[in-house]
């Protein structure tokens, strides 16, 4: 039964031709930007062949490959704080390590593009690394979004700075900026975003074919590293597939699907297998989650557009799930219970990630007693181990679902 | 010329009289009371009849630790952090590091070749809380205080505990008791802990060279083991180190009464 | 000195009260730290007022349901003076980017308060960018217009350049305060100056400049003695204050304080901004080329922790006391960046760790104590 | 026959087991420390109760098990978390119940309940207040005082002194201190028993505070904490002597639904145990 086997070779070898490209033999020459996920203009720096790597992705992966543990604690010997971001501390070991990451030997960046999208540790961040390399820095300032439109003057502050992008980019790769190429990869993102977003309603069935959280991490790794790419395109068109057919067959990540929920907050990297058991086990399916939209918010109708490039770029850069305001947010997690048909949201608070977590707490105060809708609210962090108690978290989540079970089985 | 050093510590006081040629001519250690100076006088009292010496032979009295500004009559005080440095530098003339592991606090100081302070760092409000950890853990393992060492060292299988947050800690070990697991597995695990947040000091001072181990936890040698599991190579322990502070602030005192012999501006 | 130790004390804001006593129509709106373009809202007869959190004064018990542990306190405590009713003297409320947890604290305040004037300021931080300036200018506007709105009062040019010239004032004032502690620190004790800057959180900007030059002159006039103390420059503390007690445990433990960042958006720009050509530019301008090294907006140009060693010996100081807030991860990570370049200098510096509720201060002595000997005890 | 059901609340700090007979009446209780080995724990309180009620073991249809250590309970049929046990143990002693706050070991617990003993939404304290009832254990310690005095001397406080802490390990050692600055001990005791209060209604504020409010566990019996929390929430809270067996009670009742046919609801055991 090809369940799925398809789609994932297919990720899996274009992942290893990525890593390959980054190799010193891989990249002959061409120079290497590093990025964030979040609101990052890989389109425009595909023009100048330069190479996109994204810290972030190196930590989580670190996280699984359960790597994550030391390369933090080198951080802290270095100076940094036990309270700080596990991401940047991560990233910082990886630097001291030279570069060794699960995927061989990381290059040095030629050129550090903070696209600050929704998270200002982004610029310590990069900061740090401009400090640390002694590399040239570029803070892409995507302002915060306040209204459901971006404001005028904010998609013009942004189309501004991406021409003084284009310069520095083409100074530092000696290749001339081609705007036609530029459109060329954007039509190529915007066919991957919109299949992409048909694979995410496929959700909306029941059972949902996949798990739009503990699934939908992986199933998102190609749009935030490959975007713009052919093979993204191919990926996104045969995963699209797989979850139709799964869905005729009435196939879901459960044997029985008992609770549909939608999930808040990043995944503990390090703990993934055993927080996900922690769910599965009671026959809970992710239907929705706005983790899988840090990268962009193409499922509300944001994509990158050929026929407005660089403004296309600026107002998705803006609409990355981090870089809404809380009241944007608020009624996403409202729309996604209603679209989705959940039974319930859990918001997975994570101590490192401030940005995500401050204000959590208010939707929860929101969603159960303005909206009904039964929530938790469970802590741990997303990159550091060391916050992850297993027994605590069990308890909260066997007695919300107990709780569930019990209030269906009398009606309530 | 005869110097004293008074530690008035939250546990105990000590009292140690040196002088340059006869080297430390007596010491002393009284229990702490509510009233610290008292302590402190009553500590040096007894250092003073154990040299066989008469009160107006100490011509410079230092004074150090959680005390050190409550005897009126000192000559100057100075933190625990510098005095255990310059005692330990005494006790063992070739170390670089000290770790200093107490009922509340931590902390690792680095020294320079003429055992002067470079660099210290204390455990920050997360870690908190070291001795007074060890003891909760082993009123949960219904262990008594004695028996600790000889019980967390018998451990085959030490269970993880986190390191970063003393209560999480704390509740971890419920968790490993609620499972089940052997109290010396649990005991150690807590130990490792400790030493895993102490070590991490260390290595933000900079830990290369020789350690030596002071504090209450010094004489616990399930904790020395901890820390040399660690740490891979051994650590400088000493039945004398709890005197460090004392001897520290007479032998820093010594140093001040040399200069304002000399006339030297004080 | 009395007068100011009562007013930072107090956290139901009386002094706003009495101001509108004498305003019949004047609203008063809150300021986040760090830095904010308070010109803006004198210039339409608002009194803008500095919120820097409740200090251990409240308990917390309202914002844990809202906000969670592992933040700043000074954010919690705000939070606190909110739902607790005690800030119903402001009308208005604005946020500047400093960091994830006020940029999101701006999300909270708007749900909880949907009727009070909640506006969040992006100030830009790509500020080598020719596009800064404009972007600047017109974040200012919005927020211009949202403020004429709610006071029912435009501002005229003559308002603003107005605005400009009395802060122009109360920054001088405040320079001239900062270098008696720099040049005589014997005269004016840290702690002194902080509070004398605090008062000025609520009280209008030109009697918060006449009530500076009554203090800077009464300083001068003293005639103590300087001690044997170590000349030192604190940093990290610019936004959740410390409390005044640690700020004297610091300097009771051997040390002069010749500079600072306590209350860094009172004094943001050193030299005073043009009030002659088109205001709102002149603002937009100052800040994106004037503001200082701050942990809340990126630099511009070189590296902020390049030009640290070189600041801190033009000043005659031979150490560092990195302050920083529990949380505070802006602080923390600048830390770190500033610590490698003072190593390489070889300046030494002592970190210690606070929280504005903090009531306890022996781990403070004893770490400055020690700092203190270890230079002090060659 | 007269049916027995029981539950077996397996706490971190202490073991309580409650049998009830067919009518839902409370037949026998017993109550000691889990200590070590929570298997031993459990067995001994069983084989107490049972002998309290003068009944054979057989004669017990149904037990269900709650708390931290219900996974480890050999005689136990099934476990239900300490959550739905105390909503329903509550309701069974005080039937106006709506809102319960729980100061356990390990964790706090606030939860709402409706007019059946139903939970309708609960909270556990967040990672940095966590231990709040060992901390009192480790508050009396730290003055030399046991755990049942520290509640009376606290009342006897003239100016109580604020301490403000979050976590529970700071908190000691800002005791140590307020006491060695020479404050008086029922002044600090005050203090730490108001911080506690304080905190636990904060998260009481998260599930919302409707009254009847219900104080559960063991901490329950130390008047200094209901008075404490009566004062911060300015209206009363009940309080049983039976308020330390509220969870067994809770998993009894369950049982009592299970020996009378409804269905399970819950987890079937853990497999790994």
């Amino acid at each position: 039964m090809t369940d799925g086997d398809a789609g994932k070779d297919l990720q899996r070898r274009l992942l290893s031709e990525y890593y390959g490209s980054l190799s010193d033999e891989g990249r002959n020459g061409r120079k290497v930007a590093y990025m964030f996920v979040p609101g990052n203009v890989v389109e425009l720096t595909r023009c100048f062949d330069m190479l996109p790597v994204y810290p972030e992705i190196n930590a989580l992966q670190c996280g699984i490959k359960k790597m994550a543990g030391d390369l933090i604690l080198r951080a802290e010997n270095l100076g940094y704080s036990s309270d700080v971001c596990g991401y940047v501390k991560n990233d910082i070991g990886l630097m001291l390590s030279d570069r060794k990451s699960p995927f061989g030997v990381l290059p040095k960046p030629d050129l550090l593009v903070c696209n600050y999208s929704g998270c200002n540790t982004f610029v310590k961040w990069f900061e740090a690394l401009a400090h640390f390399y002694d590399a040239e820095l570029f803070v892409l300032d995507i302002p915060y979004l306040r209204e459901r439109e971006a404001a005028k003057e904010d998609v013009d502050y942004i189309v501004a700075q991406l021409e003084e992008l284009a310069t520095v980019c083409a100074r530092i790769s000696g290749v001339p900026f081609d705007r036609g190429r530029l459109r060329r990869t954007l039509e190529l993102s915007m066919e991957a975003e919109r299949l992409w977003v048909e694979a995410l309603k496929t959700a909306q069935s029941h059972p949902s074919p996949y798990d739009a959280y503990f699934e939908a991490v992986f199933y998102m790794a190609p749009l935030n590293i490959l975007r713009g790419t052919e093979g993204c395109v191919e990926y996104y068109r045969l995963l699209l597939e797989e979850l139709r057919a799964r869905q005729k067959e009435r196939r879901g990540p459960v044997p029985e699907e008992k609770f549909r929920v939608v999930f808040e907050g990043p995944p503990p990297w390090p703990h993934f297998r055993s927080f996900w058991e922690l769910f599965k086990r009671w026959g809970v399916c992710g239907v929705a989650s706005t983790y899988s939209k840090v990268g962009g918010l193409f499922d509300q109708g944001i994509l990158h557009d050929p026929a407005q490039p660089l403004e296309s770029i600026a107002r998705y850069a803006m609409n990355c799930y981090t870089n809404w305001n809380l009241g944007l947010r608020l009624d996403l997690l409202r729309r996604y219970v209603k679209e989705y048909e959940a039974d319930a949201v859990v918001i997975h608070s994570t101590k490192s990630c401030r940005s995500f977590s401050v204000g959590q707490a208010d939707f929860r105060e929101v969603l159960v007693k303005n909206d009904g809708i039964p929530t938790l609210m469970v802590e741990s962090d997303l990159a550091d181990p060391r916050y992850y108690s297993e027994a605590q978290l069990k308890n909260r989540i066997d007695a919300f679902f107990e709780s569930l079970s019990h209030r269906r089985l009398l009606g309530g | 010329m005869i110097s004293a050093g008074v530690d008035i510590g939250a546990g105990s006081t000590k009292a140690v009289l040196y002088d340059p040629e006869r080297g430390v001519l007596g010491t002393a250690a009284v229990k702490t009371r509510v009233d610290l100076e008292a302590s402190g006088r009553e500590a040096l009292a007894e250092a003073i009849r154990r040299a066989g010496l008469a009160p107006s032979d100490v011509r410079y009295v230092a004074t150090t630790g959680y005390g050190r500004y409550q005897l009126p009559d000192r000559d100057l005080q100075i933190t625990e952090v510098t005095c255990h440095a310059r005692g330990a530098r005494f006790l063992f003339p070739a170390t670089r590091c000290i770790l200093d592991i107490g009922a509340q606090s931590s902390r690792a100081v680095r020294m320079d070749d003429r055992g002067h302070v470079m660099r210290f760092k204390m455990n920050d409000r997360c870690a908190a809380g070291a001795g007074k950890f060890l003891e909760r853990v082993a009123r949960a393992l219904d262990i008594p205080l004695e028996e600790l060492p000889a019980v967390a060292l018998r451990s085959k299988d030490p269970q993880p505990i986190s390191s970063i947050c003393a209560v999480l800690a704390e509740s971890e070990v419920i968790n490993h008791v609620s499972q089940g697991k052997p109290a010396e597995d649990i005991l150690m695990g807590a130990h490792l802990s400790i030493a895993d947040r102490v070590l991490a000091l260390l290595r933000q001072v900079g830990g290369d060279g020789e350690v030596t181990l002071t504090g209450g936890l010094a004489r616990n040698p399930a904790m020395v083991h901890a820390l040399e599991l660690r740490l891979g190579r051994p650590l400088n322990v000493s039945a004398d180190t709890p005197l460090a502070g004392a001897l520290g602030a007479t032998l820093l005192g010594q140093q001040r009464l040399a200069k304002r012999l000399a006339g030297a501006p004080a | 000195m009395a007068f100011a130790r009562e007013s930072v004390a107090d956290t139901s804001l009386s002094a706003v009260r009495t101001w509108k006593e004498g305003h019949p129509a004047g609203k008063a709106i809150g300021a986040f730290p760090v830095y904010v373009p308070t010109e803006l809202i004198q210039a339409v007869g608002a009194l803008p007022v500095w919120l820097f959190g409740a200090g251990g004064s409240i308990d917390i018990s309202h914002a844990d349901s809202r906000i969670q542990s592992f933040v700043c306190s000074i954010s919690r405590s705000t939070l606190e003076l909110g739902l607790t009713a005690r800030l119903g003297t402001l009308d208005g409320f604005v946020f500047p980017s400093i960091c994830d947890v006020a940029r999101n604290l701006s999300g909270v305040w708007s749900r909880n308060f949907p009727e009070t004037f909640v506006e969040f300021l992006h100030l830009p931080q790509n500020r080598d960018s020719a596009s800064a300036v404009p972007y600047a200018i017109a974040e200012y506007r919005r927020l211009l217009n949202g403020l004429s709105r709610l006071t029912g009062r435009p501002a005229s040019e003559a308002d603003l350049r107005a605005a400009i010239e009395s802060h122009n004032a109360n920054r001088r004032a405040a320079q001239d305060l900062l270098a008696v502690r720099r040049e005589t620190p014997w005269l004016l004790d840290a702690w002194e100056s902080y509070l004398l800057l605090r008062a000025g959180a609520t009280m209008d900007r030109d009697a918060h400049t006449q009530f500076l030059r009554n203090a800077v002159a009464a300083a001068r006039r003293r005639g103590r003695k300087e001690k044997d103390r170590l000349r030192v420059v604190l940093l990290g503390a610019f936004c959740e204050q410390p409390p005044i007690d640690l700020i004297r445990a610091i300097e009771e433990a051997g040390c002069y304080v010749l500079e600072d960042d306590l209350l860094l958006g009172l004094r943001w720009f050193r030299e005073p901004i043009p009030a002659d050509g088109d205001p709102l530019r002149a603002l937009a301008e100052a800040y994106v080329t004037q503001s200082p090294a701050s942990s809340v907006s990126h630099y511009r140009g070189r590296r902020k922790q390049d030009d640290l060693p070189a600041s801190i010996r033009a000043i005659g100081a031979t150490g560092v006391v990195f302050c920083t807030a529990k949380f505070c991860e802006p602080a923390l990570y600048d830390q770190v960046l500033y610590k490698e370049r003072l190593e390489a200098a070889g300046i030494p510096y002592v970190h210690i760790e606070f929280e504005e509720k903090m009531s306890v201060f022996e781990t403070v002595r004893t770490q400055v104590e020690t700092f203190v000997e270890s230079i002090l005890f060659e | 026959m007269n049916v027995y059901v029981a539950g077996a609340d397996i706490g971190s700090t202490t073991a309580k087991v409650v049998i009830l007979d067919g009518e839902g009446k409370i037949a026998a209780t017993s109550l000691g420390p889990t200590g070590a080995s929570i298997v031993e724990a459990a067995q001994r309180r069983f084989k107490e109760a049972i002998e309290a009620a003068k009944i054979d073991e057989h004669e017990v249809e149904f037990v269900v098990g709650t708390g931290y250590g219900r996974f480890k309970i050999p005689f136990g049929h099934t476990q239900i978390t300490e959550i739905s046990c105390h909503a329903k143990g509550a309701h069974y002693l005080f039937p106006g119940t709506r809102t319960i706050v729980d100061i356990g070991g390990q964790d706090t617990k606030a939860i709402g309940a409706d007019e059946r003993g139903e939970v309708t939404d609960f909270c556990m304290n967040d990672k940095c207040a966590a231990g709040t009832g060992r901390f009192l254990d480790n508050a009396a310690l730290a003055v030399g005082l046991s755990i049942d005095e520290i509640g009376p001397i606290s009342l006897k406080a003239a100016k109580p002194l604020r301490i403000t802490n979050v976590c529970t390990v700071f908190v000691e050692s800002e005791i140590m201190s307020h006491m060695a600055r020479g404050e008086k001990i029922e002044d600090v005791l005050r203090g730490v028993h108001n911080a506690i209060a304080i905190r636990s209604i904060a998260l009481m504020r998260r599930v919302g505070i409707t009254p009847e409010v219900t104080f559960t566990g063991g901490v329950s019996r130390n008047v200094g904490m209901v008075q404490a929390l009566e004062g911060q929430l300015g209206t009363k809270v009940n309080v049983s002597p039976l308020s330390q067996y509220v969870g067994a009670i809770g998993a009894a009742l369950y049982a009592l639904e299970r020996a009378r046919g409804a269905p399970p609801t819950e987890l079937v055991a853990e497999a790994s145990g």
